[in-house]
């Protein structure tokens, strides 16, 4: 399974980059997902909870940011969780590349996820696994946006408030920890009213 | 030899049991202080194993023992499985260890073992097993699979190619040359899972004498497996029985040597308990072997009556992860040309190609459906060119019945030419259509199409090698009480051989059937035995068992003679007893020669016959008896949906003398619905990184009851000269021919849009999308 | 966690009572606890069929049913279906003559899901015969020998009703 | 495949049904079983808590009122097949149950475990929603109704909480439909639908005045097609008007699965809606 994603950062490239590449940050944007150990510099440990119909999945793993190339800021994340009652597992990468667009960034996410045992094992549903996976990536780069977007607000407040001090970007502190979510689930991400899917539904499937 | 029995339709001997719940299979029998094992198999396609922890799953409750490959200790820590069919032109012959080391090569490869006190506790045991995997690239599709930058299905090696066929006959490009036309295609073929209704289990018992252990497997060859089980464990083959009792369906993946069996026969010796895996439903999807895809291309020579002058073909197969079956699958996929066809020249290849999945072996007729789907797909489409009646140039190109014994120019598996022993295809094919009632097709169609439904018929004509050598013996003996035993190496997975031997001696013997009881497939019971695969039994024991009874009736007739004192042609046997002709008051009980035969110390045994009123035989199957014949279906279908519905289903089956006429037509009858399995149902789904994706029963569709069509059979019985018994096999040319007729039947249905039908199995989708691209004047 | 319920039944005839695992499903009671390994499991997710059994009368898949829930209940399997005399059931008669079985294991579920269905159809057509055994899966017979069993004791039953 | 392990519970009442649905979280109700156990014994499956509905009263009775058909939520699909309350007021109903299954499923099948499983081809979901069903939802705290129309939220997945259970299923009656059709695509006799349609119509003078129209198996959960609906009210139940049902309802965005295309569902969208609309009009379904 092969998706593409793509959300703008409203920083220079040099900025948007130092950011991508912290843990911290990316830690809490997996969607359903509770951070529980920042192992390293590079490496993060959590679950992530997925409700499909009457299965509730939970993917203790461990992400991974390999080939980091600083020059043409692109990485790679790498993904892989286990549910914890045997019933199958995910392995993903994410393939970050940054580039510039206008004053602020643009970043590529190029996500190979593939599902195995059980939870991978089932025809009917399999169409539907795809869209809850693009889901959850789409929703990682949502959130991800979402969050460099709201530091970049804190990032200028506080540059006011400092004038004239060159702010660095790196002591910008961590936003609150995440919150432990609500398993993601087709209602999780309903009450997020995101993605055509779910808001055909609430029509009573009128077609348009 | 009074023919009582041969041919009668007797009630079978297995049904009384059978009937009223008191089968025993496998996961039926029950052991004092019996533990259950449960398996944790691969979830990824390819992965290094980078580490397994027992620890959680050896502290869970019920829990006695959990087994990663080294904790199994020598010899199979460090062995892996024994190749079964070695043969020279296979370059590589990858076999898994028991339980996985250090890689995984497909969704389902035993990894750990889990054994407890009840299958709930182990499998609760087994999710807390943890392996650490490094997902790899894993081969899915055999059409890239030799391309430069594919994969390797396994670690370290240089290509996934384990083994190039080619075989041919005749002047290929000579045929080419001269031929007025030619004609290119491909097909697709895809058959599916075997799924006996009974999974597979092993039951290991140690025996009181130490080292000594008793196997129970549902398996259809339980002499290959005590072989190999002595192999591999470096065991002596007589510390090693195996027996398999009543046996659920086998259809050819039981007649596989498995890693579980050597698996729980190392647990129930080092735990000192028996050991019991019952497969259930989901592990047989994975675990056990089955058919998948072959992409096969088609080139065809012939001249403007019809008449083929030679096929070129190209194959590539889909073998799976390992070979635990040699090529006998691939093999016997080119070994049926030339089908019924005087075919004067032939050249195929076919790579045999590893990929990350499920090892590939035989189903219900191995790769004879695939050769005859090929055969019968080019004289469809040769017929069509031309604008020919297909039946009409099947005539055309048919063995004609008087050019029997016909060598075909193909080499069998141990390099003998292949010869037809006998048939007349001519009189199959005709008296199918006339069964089929092909004159009133017209007007069947006719009425179809004023319901909106195309209707088409389709013939798939076939031939099939049966009753392979070396043997299947047998022992017959009296018993002083009167009964007599059958004694075999042959398994039986519902064939009724129980019945049908037990006719074929007690016609020789002149005793009620019900006096004879067959006991088969207990390696303590008969020395040898091979296995019960391609519809070869009834050849092969079948005509032990009749030999064996011969010279049991030769010995009573000596006795009698001396006893009293008359020439053996004044003697004769009946109803149970040996007695002068003409003299009724003058016998002997069988009982009682058999007593007279099982020596009194001080007496010399009477006329110096052998002790014992027994005899044993192995008829050497030296040749190749060759059943054959037409099947002929049709079907309609909805144009708005694609949706295909069987309405008649006729098969002519040429199978020489036949011993139960119910047990045979239940071959074929089965083998049918199997085929229309094939051709329109099943079919097993992988996605792109080699996850099974059909792994239930509602997903992976067989054929039920109400979709099948009305079967009826007609036999032609054309002796074979090469047994006693004159018997060729029957158990799947019912699967072999139903298959290129339906497909046929569908492509007729289509013929207002002009469809080549190039694979199967068909969903309605895939014929819909055919008659759209037809409408839209797409080639 | 493995707790056990006391259950009181009458299994083919005779009052029984025993401690059931609660997750024991009810066709591994019949071949566990009980010994009665006539009941087949085929696939255990209530496609096949084998495992078919009668609770109360009526033809369930002893897979989908926990052990607990026959509290009460009259239960019949394969082993039950004959006589006491050992006198054979129409079912089991016709099926011996017209072949309907090869390798048996399909063949409880046939007997039992067919005993139930003429219980209450007492002159069905091949079709009504095809669509009640549409959810027992056989991979030897093909279905035509079964079918015809199932009519031939059709015919007996109501002959030997009105006789 | 065997089911985990679990804490069983066999409440006799409805309150203590709902005690112990607020008492513990993790838990499912096994009603008829014939959705849930396959699941369990998959191992898909694992609640902490079973509470096991078979021998709570007062939940299986099909009671007719003036303007409601009242059927309690463990009621079983072979006691609705035999109703003659049922056949009366909701024909279809007794029509699809013909492809729940197979009769050993219906024996043990209830009406309230296959809403509250909600599989995308289940028959009974689609009809309680044509028939725009009313279905009383009952925990510890309160006792709510809701539509059949908001009842599937999203795959699989019903508007009802984990300390909520389904009690009861009402169908409205005395409405004027005169004609009424269903139609379901699958492979083989109780199969998973692939595309199903059930239609009521009310005609007079040739003119369909009222018109309900469902489609099950082809989106995530059933659905009514509204704009068919409109479509279809005012004009002759003729041909042409069941041609432009047919092509609007082949509009529908379809899911996919490994089996068939969203193309293909969304194509046999249309073929189920104009069966079941020839159905309902006595028409041979045929070209």
């Amino acid at each position: 399974m092969d998706l593409i994603n793509t959300f703008t950062i409203p920083l220079p490239p040099e900025k948007a980059w130092t950011l991508l590449l912290d843990v911290h940050r990316i830690a809490p944007c997996v969607p359903g997902s509770e951070l529980s150990e920042v192992v390293d510099e590079r490496t993060f440990r959590g679950r992530t909870k997925i409700k499909v119909g009457p299965v509730t999945l939970s993917f203790d793993g461990t992400a991974r940011l390999v080939d980091v190339d600083d020059v043409a800021r692109t990485a790679t994340l790498v993904a892989q969780g286990a549910d914890a009652k045997g019933r199958g597992g995910a392995q993903a990468e994410a393939h970050f590349a940054l580039e510039p667009l206008g004053d602020g960034s643009q970043v590529t996410v190029r996500t190979q996820l593939a599902m195995s045992g059980a939870v991978a094992q089932y025809g009917r549903a399999s169409g539907l696994m795809q869209e809850i996976a693009s889901q959850i990536v789409s929703q990682f780069a949502a959130n991800l946006s979402a969050q460099l977007a709201s530091e970049k607000q804190d990032l200028s407040v506080r540059r006011t408030e400092r004038a004239g001090t060159a702010s660095n970007v790196g002591d910008v502190e961590v936003p609150g920890e995440a919150s432990p979510s609500k398993p993601i689930s087709s209602l999780g991400l309903l009450s997020a009213a995101l993605g055509a899917l779910f808001r055909r539904w609430l029509s009573g499937g009128a077609v348009k | 030899m009074g023919a009582r029995y041969f041919g009668a339709e007797v009630q079978r001997l297995e049904d009384p049991r059978l009937l009223t719940g008191r089968g025993q299979y496998v996961d039926d029998i029950r052991l004092p202080g019996m533990l259950h094992a449960v398996f944790v198999r691969s979830p990824h396609a390819h992965a290094r194993i980078r580490g397994i922890s027992l620890s959680r799953a050896r502290a869970m409750p019920g829990v006695v023992a959990v087994f990663a490959i080294d904790d199994l200790g020598e010899p199979l820590s460090s062995a892996r499985m024994p190749e079964m069919m070695p043969a020279p032109i296979i370059r590589r012959a990858h076999t898994q260890y028991v339980l996985a080391r250090d890689e995984v090569c497909y969704v389902g490869e035993p990894v750990a073992m889990v054994v407890a006190d009840s299958r709930h506790r182990a499998e609760d045991a087994a999710s807390a097993v943890d392996v650490d995997y490094e997902v790899i690239p894993a081969v899915v599709d055999i059409r890239s699979a030799l391309g430069e930058g594919a994969p390797r299905a396994h670690l370290g090696t240089i290509d996934n190619l384990a083994a190039r066929l080619e075989v041919g006959f005749g002047d290929i490009e000579a045929a080419f040359a001269k031929a007025e036309h030619q004609l290119e295609f491909s097909l697709e073929q895809h058959r599916g899972i075997a799924h006996s209704m009974e999974g597979r289990a092993v039951l290991a018992s140690p025996e009181p004498t130490p080292g000594r252990l008793t196997v129970w497997t549902a398996t259809q060859s339980p002499y290959l497996v005590r072989r190999q089980l002595a192999r591999v464990l470096q065991k002596d083959e007589q510390d090693l029985r195996v027996i398999a009792p009543d046996v659920g369906g086998g259809f050819g993946p039981k007649s596989v040597f498995y890693p579980e069996e050597p698996a729980i026969a190392a647990a129930a010796l080092k735990l000192g308990r028996p050991v019991k895996w019952a497969e259930d439903r989901r592990e047989h999807f994975v675990a056990t072997v089955n058919q998948r895809d072959q992409y096969w291309n088609l080139s065809v020579a012939f001249d403007g009556s019809g008449r083929i002058l030679g096929i070129r073909a190209r194959v590539l197969h889909d073998n799976g992860a390992y070979l635990p079956y040699g090529v006998i699958l691939p093999v016997t996929s080119l070994a049926p040309f030339p089908g019924a066809y005087a075919l004067p020249a032939l050249k195929a290849t076919l790579d045999v190609i590893y990929t990350n999945s499920t090892p590939t072996a035989p189903v219900r007729g191995a790769g004879r459906p695939n050769a005859i789907f090929a055969i019968e797909r080019v004289i469809d489409r040769v017929a069509d060119h031309l604008g020919l009646d297909p039946a009409e140039v099947r005539r055309r190109n048919f063995i004609r019945a008087d050019q029997f014994p016909y060598v075909t120019g193909m080499k069998a598996r141990d390099g003998s030419p292949v010869a037809y022993d006998s048939g007349d295809y001519h009189a199959c094919l005709d008296k199918a259509l006339e069964m089929a009632d092909i004159a009133g097709f017209e007007k069947r169609c006719e009425a179809a199409r004023a319901r909106g439904r195309l209707r088409g018929i389709g013939i798939g004509s076939f031939i099939e090698d049966t009753g392979l050598g070396p043997f299947e013996g047998a022992t017959v003996r009296i018993t002083p009480q009167g009964t007599v035993q059958v004694l075999t190496g042959a398994a039986s997975q519902g064939q009724g051989h129980a019945t049908t031997l037990a006719q074929v001696v007690a016609d020789v013997l002149a005793v009620d059937i019900t006096r004879v009881t067959v006991i088969g497939a207990d390696t303590d019971r008969f020395p040898y035995g091979a296995g019960t695969i391609a519809s070869r039994i009834a050849v092969t024991a079948g005509s032990s068992a009749h030999m064996a009874a011969v010279e049991v009736r030769e010995k009573i007739l000596k006795y009698a003679s001396h006893h009293f004192e008359v020439a053996e042609q004044d003697l004769e046997l009946s109803d149970g007893h040996v007695q002068v002709i003409g003299v009724p008051n003058l016998k002997i009980p069988l009982g009682d020669v058999a007593f007279a035969l099982s020596g009194t110390v001080g007496q010399r045994m009477p006329a110096n016959l052998k002790p014992g009123l027994e005899a044993t035989a192995y008829f050497e199957a030296t040749a190749t008896p060759h059943s054959g014949g037409t099947t002929v279906a049709e079907v309609e279908v909805d144009p708005d949906t694609g949706m295909v519905e069987l309405v008649n289903h006729v098969i002519v089956h040429d199978c020489g003398r036949i011993i139960h006429p119910g047990i045979v037509d239940g071959q074929i009858t089965g083998g049918a619905v199997h085929g229309i399995g094939n051709a329109l149902f099943e079919e097993m789904v992988y996605d792109g990184s080699g996850q099974p994706v059909s792994m239930t029963l509602g997903e992976y569709l067989m054929p039920t009851a109400p979709e099948m069509p009305p079967i009826r059979i007609g036999h032609l019985e054309t002796p074979s000269p090469l047994n006693p018994l004159g018997v060729k096999g029957a158990g799947e040319s019912g699967t072999i021919s139903a298959i290129p007729a339906v497909i046929r039947a569908v492509e007729d249905a289509l013929k207002p849009y002009r469809v080549f039908v190039h694979r199967y199995p068909l969903n309605p989708e895939r014929v819909l999308r055919w008659i759209d691209a037809a409408r839209q004047g797409e080639p | 966690m493995d707790d056990t319920r006391a259950i009181h039944f009458t299994l083919n005839g005779k009052a029984e009572e025993c401690d059931a695992p609660v997750r024991f499903h009810l066709g591994d009671l019949l071949r566990e606890k009980f010994g009665l390994t006539g009941t087949h499991l085929g696939c255990e997710h209530g496609v096949c069929g084998a495992c078919t059994v009668l609770v109360d009368g009526e033809a369930v898949r002893s897979c989908l049913m926990l052990g607990v829930q026959v509290d009460g209940c009259e239960v019949v399997t394969v082993e039950g279906l004959a006589d006491p005399d050992s006198r054979l059931h129409p079912l089991q008669q016709a099926f011996a003559e017209k072949h309907g079985l090869q390798c048996g294991y399909c063949t409880p579920g046939m007997l039992m899901s067919l005993a139930a269905f003429l219980a209450e159809n007492r002159d069905p057509s091949e079709d009504d015969i095809r669509d009640a055994i549409s959810g027992n899966i056989c991979r030897c017979t093909g279905y035509q020998p079964i079918v015809e069993a199932a009519l031939l004791a059709a015919q007996r039953m109501r002959n030997a009703s009105e006789g | 495949m065997k089911s985990a392990g679990f804490v069983y519970h066999q409440p006799s009442s409805v309150d203590e049904l709902l005690g112990l649905l607020a008492a513990h979280e993790d838990n499912r109700i096994l009603a008829g079983g014939q959705s849930l156990m396959p699941m369990m014994n998959m191992r898909f499956v694992q609640p902490e808590h079973l509470i096991d509905a078979n021998r709570v009263d007062g939940l299986n009775y099909i009671r007719e009122e003036s303007n409601w058909l009242r059927i309690g939520a463990m009621t079983r699909q072979k006691t609705l097949m035999q109703s003659d309350a049922v056949t009366r007021h909701c024909p279809l109903m007794r029509v699809a149950l013909q492809h729940v299954g197979h009769f050993q499923t219906r024996n043990r099948g209830t009406i309230g475990g296959s809403l509250c499983h909600l599989d995308p081809a289940a028959e009974l979901p689609l009809i309680s929603l044509l028939y725009d069903a009313s279905l009383t939802v009952r925990s510890a705290a309160e006792t709510r109704t809701i539509s059949a129309s908001e009842w599937p939220l999203a795959y699989m997945l019903p508007a009802i909480g984990p300390d909520e259970a389904l009690i009861e299923i009402a169908l409205p009656v005395g409405a004027d439909w005169t004609h009424q059709g269903f139609f379901e695509l699958a492979r083989r006799r109780g199969d998973f639908a692939i595309a199903s349609a059930a239609v009521l119509l009310s005609i007079s003078d040739g003119i369909i005045r009222k018109a309900a129209v469902a489609l099950g198996a082809v989106t995530q959960t059933p659905c009514r097609l509204t704009d068919v609906e409109a479509l279809l009210v005012g004009q002759r139940a003729d041909a042409q008007t069941i041609a432009a049902a047919t092509a609007q309802a082949a509009k529908i965005e379809a899911f996919s699965d490994a089996y068939y295309s969203a193309q293909y569902r969304q194509r046999m969208a249309g073929v189920a809606v104009e069966r079941a609309l020839n159905a309902a009009l006595g028409a041979p379904d045929h070209g």
